[in-house]
């Protein structure tokens, strides 16, 4: 069985543009990736790389100012086993609102700004549920509702969830608006879970407990995972597969061990070793030179090429380099393999 | 909550006090006193001679010997526990017989005005905000520029020339002839609804501008709001995103705003009262002031700035209500 | 051994916190920094790691004045020789200030955008009149920016026209243009991208090899204090919970709060051994809890830690720690 | 989109050695209709402060034998031919033979034509310098570009010196309430506690009260025996008077947003005196808002006056002012007999538009740096 076959969702040649002031700047340029029902897919890059806005394209949750450019295809296979071409749905398809919430769901890095002020937690929950009769087995009463979702909160670990459910979010901490976040999001057992940068805003050890509760759930829904991050360590604790992205396009993917214990490409490398490790001991950091361009000034060639200690003069600004499979599923986009490794 | 009503209301009762020496200072402004205004209006052009003694007694007939803080304290004394404003010289009677029906009238005007305002400006400023540039984003910004230009008394001038060469009719006033000594009956409120639309549009006018640029703006920036786009990726439908999240808080400013809209609109009802011949506080006012019939203009002004803080008053319950994070923070 | 450069004793910053309303009554008071003693030696880093609400940024900004102090003794121990930092006021206190300087967390807000790189740079040594020309402020203004690898050609420009890693060594340069002996580092590396991050820890580690400035590098990230530190003062809830040589605390972190610190740090290599994870949240530092302030999160707590505040002791040479238990709970 | 890479642009170091009054520029360069709204108002203030040279005639002078009469529109040709100079025809006067009433009537044979720079009544511009040169009239009769008045005044001369007027009392009267607004605001927002709370709630006491009906309250208090120079000056004291405290809660708010920015505590660790960041970073940083705030409310001090003069609360005749000019288009009967009374009420619109898409094209440059903090 191929991989593909089995795939919840397939990408390719995803391209986001958005209009400005100055004309049509690319975001996100021919991603393309897999997710198996299960998986981890862990989406790492710095500010301006795209990850969000590829993400947010899976559910047409994009600005206004934003298109996704034609030839780009993202199918995804839906519950009922029958395949939907997300890119293809105008953005006023009834079946998008099916696709959000009770197929795909999302988690938010700003969990107070996610949830309006004005309503309570739990009728927020509850607003979930009775939109997606399909995805939880039928319409519901209010009180069944109520229960389904105090009993979601209870299980993302909120002390007195009957309480909570009454509860405006500005009334909740942090970490357990957090954690609401994602009761909410997992209350109508999505196939896909898109968690955007979830614990960047928390402190070390509330981001510890979200991880731990998210690889639990993960487990026992039985759902797949986007994880969007810009840390290198976050995604070594849950992705199985990791993409990394540079200036709207992925330069490296593969499984995650695999990337981390050999990195090939050499921004990922880079940012390997600029990442402080928790070792005790003063020594100077290998820094990657230069500043990240924004998005309007993509360099010709290879995003990466006038920070990288390796480009060639004359190829690497020249064309895109192609992509080469280097190892079981890893995948490296630089000209350093081109000639070694060979589709 | 209980704690946050009491505070506004004891707020409120502050600014009133503040509010009636300012109106009680602007009373004693003008040159002269009520006694010289008194003295002049009963016996200029009778042939009386007034002599200096004549007006001291009258001064001592009205108390106005003794100082200023002492007035003061009678004046609100009588308008706490007498509901007495004290005399008008013009009328020859009590402030509060020569208000008297008006100020039901000018209430049926204001809540007219603001009913008007609010229905317009509400939905066409969430319509244009959610339809950026479109035809009606633009016809809003024209129609809010012209709103800020056109100073309500002009537009009162030029409903009255259209009336008069098109229609061949008067628009102003509140009553037909024939209703407006009558006694009050169904026919005459009919009467006077039908009136009330002119001069609503007239006071309307500048406000509707005002807060329709207000509700789409505070759209706008809802919109953009995550929370907006966690509405729509939990799979609900676009219009109920809208309503239900984003408009809902754009309203807020709206109401939060009542006092300052209906402070507007007494702003503006002097002058599109004298220019539609309208008989009503702010008609009068103006008369006092000319006058210089300074115990019934106090009494005016005092009462328009009451109902404007009282509104306050009820806006920040009312916005208490509609927004938690006040209901339960503020405290 | 000299004496150390900067010394703290029994440091203590309290907010008051106010009712909301007309009489805005004081109900509490916030223990952001209660009772930290602390030793900087001269040119050596100390790195200050805690969570959000730890009290770790008033406590940096406590020892420059820059927040009022409740309690306690901040002293310098200069050239020119012991001066109590607290004792300061008004002019004097100004013309200290060239000793001590403070590097900002966000290097958007932290530069004044209407300056050019120039005069953001100059503004210590033009503020406090330490260069006697204008020729000797560019001179200087020229020698730190290229120091600070910032392009001389850019000190024309404006902030405007930088990214945060390059907004962050214009910053680092302001705060060492006058060679103070202290600089506090308020998470700096924080807002940058990772790629960008260790070239400013670079930058700073150079500029202190070159100047041997002291620092207090406050930051929430145990990995990045691990590299620059050759101390660490754990903090939790305004205190001072465990301090350490860097290697020592790394390698046996004896107060339960650290090993939950360390064992929370996400890992390259997933699926280590024995991981502490904590419970809950910070609590509110408005009330805090008896006793030893972390027995409410503690996994190891036992009743007298809920009644008897722990003292810091040293328990190896040098490594000092807040907790009842450490001796039976040190791995 | 930069195709150049690795050298710097000369548009992008411009760009970035830019001021913030650069910055503004550009920004303010890009509104299209914000820069027609500063050309209308520079028009409209040439005609204010060269009124006696622009007007051809004086304010107060009278036109026996064209009362009433409408506007003469230059013209260059008619049935009797082309003419390159412009003419207007001369007006006979005639008595209706009913009413007996001294009326106005075209003669098409007369042309009068018009002359520039011509010598008129002597005046003084500004005040001072005593002219007899006028831009435009003609050789013989009057000409009244805008019709007459009941009396037969000159409406467009009128109207010059009344732009004259209005504008200056609105200028004045926003100087007044922001100047006001500065220091009680600033008091405010820079001492805050007690002071500030208390400023706080005197601001709220005069919002309360309706604008209008407290201008009038402020204007009746005029005795009437003072001079048209003391009501003018009045006026605008009573306009900056009730003006100041929304100016004063806006500065207010700007200085406490203001002071919490990091880089100000960054000046004063630097060790600089507070006149130091009032001068190097509070100024910089309000004269653009404030700049805002003047362009926004002078709509309203026009707006005001043209109200208050309009129901005989404000400036009084022989004053001309715009309010003063609209008063005599007061009744119906005016308007209907006379509709070209209402061309001050054009010239009111089309300078409250100007100042109003000035001030909104100011608003959107005014904070250059919005962008660039995202």
């Amino acid at each position: 069985m191929s991989a593909a076959a089995a795939a919840l969702l397939r990408v390719r040649d995803l391209t986001v543009d958005f209009r400005t002031d100055e004309g049509w700047v690319r975001a996100v340029e021919e991603v393309g990736f897999d997710l198996r029902p299960g998986r981890t897919l862990g989406l790492v890059g710095e500010s301006g790389s795209g990850k969000s806005v590829s993400t947010r394209a899976l559910v047409r949750l994009l600005p206004a100012s934003a298109r996704i450019a034609p030839g780009s295809s993202m199918r995804f296979r839906l519950r009922s086993g029958e395949e939907m071409e997300i890119a293809a749905l105008s953005p006023r398809d009834r079946r998008l609102r099916r696709l959000r919430g009770g197929e795909i769901a999302l988690i938010f890095q700003e969990p107070m700004a996610a949830f309006s002020p004005v309503y309570t937690i739990g009728h927020q929950m509850c607003e979930a549920l009775f939109a997606h009769p399909e995805a939880v087995g039928g319409r519901l009463s209010r009180a069944e509702a109520r229960e389904r979702a105090v009993e979601m909160l209870a299980r993302v670990g909120i002390a007195n969830p009957a309480l909570r459910f009454d509860q405006y979010p500005f009334e909740l901490s942090g970490g357990m608006r957090q954690r609401a976040m994602i009761a909410l999001a997992l209350i109508t057992r999505p196939q896909l879970l898109i968690a955007d940068e979830p614990t960047t805003a928390l402190d070390v050890t509330l981001q510890a407990q979200i991880l731990d509760l998210m690889q639990e759930l993960r487990a026992e829904f039985g759902m797949a995972m986007i994880f969007i991050t810009h840390d290198m360590a976050v995604i070594a604790q849950i992705a199985d597969e990791v993409a990394v992205m540079y200036l709207g396009r992925i330069v490296e993917s593969g499984p995650a061990r695999e990337v981390l214990r050999r990195p090939k490409h050499p921004y990922t490398q880079a940012l390997l070793r600029a990442l402080p490790r928790p070792e005790a001991g003063r020594r100077r950091l290998v820094p990657v030179p230069g500043d990240i361009p924004s998005p309007r000034e993509r360099p010709a060639g290879c995003p990466f090429h006038p920070r990288c200690a390796h480009r060639l003069p004359g190829r690497c600004d020249r064309a895109l380099p192609p992509v080469v499979e280097v190892g079981d599923g890893h995948r490296v986009a630089c000209v350093l393999f081109a000639e070694e490794g060979g589709r | 909550m209980l704690r946050f009503i009491l505070q506004r209301a004891i707020g409120m009762v502050v600014t009133m006090f503040f509010v009636s020496i300012m109106v009680f200072v602007i009373m004693e402004l003008p040159p002269g006193d009520y006694a010289d205004r008194y003295a002049f209006r009963k016996f200029s052009g009778t042939g009386v001679v007034v002599t200096e003694e004549d007006i001291e007694s009258i001064r001592k007939q009205f108390g106005l010997d003794r100082p200023a803080w002492e007035r003061y304290l009678t004046w609100i004394w009588g308008i706490v526990t007498r509901f007495d404003f004290g005399p008008s010289f013009a009328f020859e009677t009590s402030v509060t017989d020569v208000i008297g029906e008006r100020v039901g009238l000018t209430l049926v005007l204001l809540v007219a005005t603001l009913l008007l305002t609010y229905l317009l400006s509400i939905p066409i400023g969430i319509y244009a905000a959610v339809r950026r540039q479109s035809l009606a984003d633009y016809g809003l910004t024209v129609v809010s520029y012209l709103g800020l230009a056109i100073p309500n008394f002009m537009l009162a001038l030029i409903l009255l020339y259209i009336g008069v060469t098109y229609f061949d009719t008067t628009v102003g006033g509140l009553f037909s002839p024939e209703f407006e000594k009558a006694p009050w009956s169904w026919a005459k409120f009919r009467d006077l609804l039908a009136h009330l639309f002119v001069p609503a549009v007239v006071l309307a006018w500048s406000a509707t501008a005002l807060q329709l640029q207000t509700v789409r703006a505070t759209m706008s920036d809802e919109l953009h709001k995550p929370y907006v786009d966690a509405a729509r990726a939990r799979g609900l439908g676009e219009a109920k995103v809208i309503l239900k999240y984003p408009a809902r808080l754009a309203i807020n400013p709206v109401v939060s705003t009542i006092g300052f809209d209906i402070n507007r609109i007494f702003s503006e009802l002097p002058i599109v009262a004298l220019v539609l011949g309208l008989p009503e506080l702010g008609e009068l006012l103006l008369r006092s002031f000319l006058d210089l019939d300074m115990y019934v203009a106090g009494a005016i002004l005092l009462m328009l700035t009451f109902v404007i803080v009282f509104m306050n008053f009820v806006s920040d319950i009312v916005l208490a209500l509609l927004d938690p994070r006040i209901r339960l923070e503020g405290g | 051994m000299s004496a150390p450069l900067v010394e703290v004793e029994g440091l203590a910053v309290r907010f008051p916190v106010h009712s909301r309303g007309l009489f805005r009554r004081r109900v509490g008071q916030i223990h952001a920094v209660d009772g930290v003693d602390l030793r900087l030696e001269r040119g050596e880093t100390v790195g200050l790691v805690g969570e959000s609400g730890s009290g770790k940024t008033t406590l940096g900004r406590a020892i420059l004045r820059a927040v009022p102090v409740s309690e306690g003794r901040i002293r310098f121990h200069l050239e020119e020789g012991e001066v109590d930092v607290l004792a300061l006021a008004g002019e004097r206190l100004r013309r200290f200030r060239r000793h001590m300087q403070l590097v900002f967390q966000d290097p958007y807000a932290s530069l004044d955008p209407r300056m050019t790189v120039r005069d953001i740079i100059a503004e210590p040594l033009e503020a406090l009149g330490l260069a006697a020309s204008r020729a000797e402020v560019d001179e200087r203004v020229r020698e730190i920016a290229q120091r600070c690898r910032i392009n001389v050609e850019y000190l024309r420009r404006f902030p405007h026209a930088f990214s945060g890693g390059q907004r962050q060594r214009i910053g680092i340069a302001r705060a060492l243009v006058c060679n103070p002996e202290f600089l506090v580092l308020d998470e700096p590396v924080s807002a940058l991208d990772v790629s960008i991050q260790a070239d400013i820890l670079n930058l700073l580690m150079d500029l202190q090899d070159s100047f041997g400035t002291t620092y207090l590098f406050i930051t929430h990230d145990l990995a990045v204090v691990g590299q620059i530190a050759r101390r660490v003062a754990v903090m939790y809830l305004g205190r001072i919970v465990e301090l350490a040589p860097t290697e020592e605390l790394f390698q046996r972190p004896l107060h339960p709060y650290t090993r939950a610190l360390f064992s929370a740090i996400p890992s390259l290599e997933p699926g280590r051994s024995e991981r502490l994870v904590l419970a809950g949240e910070v609590p509110d530092p408005a009330h805090p809890p008896s006793g030893c302030r972390f027995h409410t999160r503690c996994p190891f707590a036992r009743p007298r830690c809920r009644e008897e505040p722990p003292e810091l002791r040293a328990l190896a040479p040098d490594h000092l720690v807040a907790c009842h238990f450490a001796e039976e709970l040190a791995p | 989109m930069a195709e150049e890479r690795g050298g710097l642009g000369a548009e992008e170091l411009r760009y970035y050695t830019a001021s913030q009054w650069q910055l503004i520029w550009w920004r303010f360069r890009r509104h299209r209709g914000a820069l027609v709204g500063a050309w209308v108002l520079l028009v409209l203030a040439f005609m204010g402060a060269f009124a006696p040279f622009i007007a051809p005639y004086s304010g107060t002078a009278r036109d026996r034998d064209y009362v009433y009469g409408p506007p003469q529109i230059p013209r260059f040709w008619d049935e009797n031919g082309f003419s390159l100079r412009p003419f207007v025809y001369g007006v006979k006067t005639e008595r209706d033979p009913v009413t007996l009433r001294k009326i106005a009537r075209v003669d098409r044979d007369q042309r009068r034509y018009l002359r520039f720079f011509v010598e008129g009544e002597p005046y003084r511009l500004f005040g001072l310098i005593p002219m007899r040169v006028r831009l435009f009239g003609v050789e013989e009769g009057k000409i009244h570009l805008f019709g007459t008045d009941e009396l037969g005044r000159d409406l467009f001369s009128r109207l010059m010196f009344a732009t004259g007027t209005s504008l200056s009392i609105g200028v004045l009267g926003v100087l007044i309430a922001e100047f006001l607004a500065l220091v009680i605001g600033g008091i405010a927002g820079y001492f805050g506690g007690w002071i500030d709370y208390g400023i706080q709630r005197l601001t709220e006491v005069v919002r309360v009260v309706p604008v209008i009906p407290l201008y009038m309250g402020l204007a009746a208090a005029f005795p009437p025996e003072w001079s048209n120079v003391q009501v003018y000056f009045a006026m605008t004291l009573v306009l900056g008077l009730v003006g100041w405290p929304t100016l004063a809660r806006r500065v207010r708010s700007h200085l406490l947003a203001q002071r919490r920015e990091d880089y100000v505590l960054a000046a004063e660790l630097a060790g600089a005196r507070p006149a130091w960041v009032i001068r190097r970073h509070l100024l910089p940083s309000f004269t653009s808002y404030i700049i805002v705030d003047v362009v926004i409310s002078f709509p309203y001090m026009v707006l005001s006056e043209t109200a208050l003069s309009f129901i005989g609360l404000g400036l009084r005749p022989p004053t001309i002012s715009w309010g003063i000019l609209l008063q005599e288009a007061q009744n119906v009967r005016a308007i209907e007999q006379a509709p070209w009374l209402f061309i001050p009420a054009v010239f009111v619109i089309v300078a409250v538009l100007a100042f109003t898409v000035l001030g909104d094209g100011l608003r959107d440059a005014a904070d250059p740096y919005a962008v660039s903090r995202r």
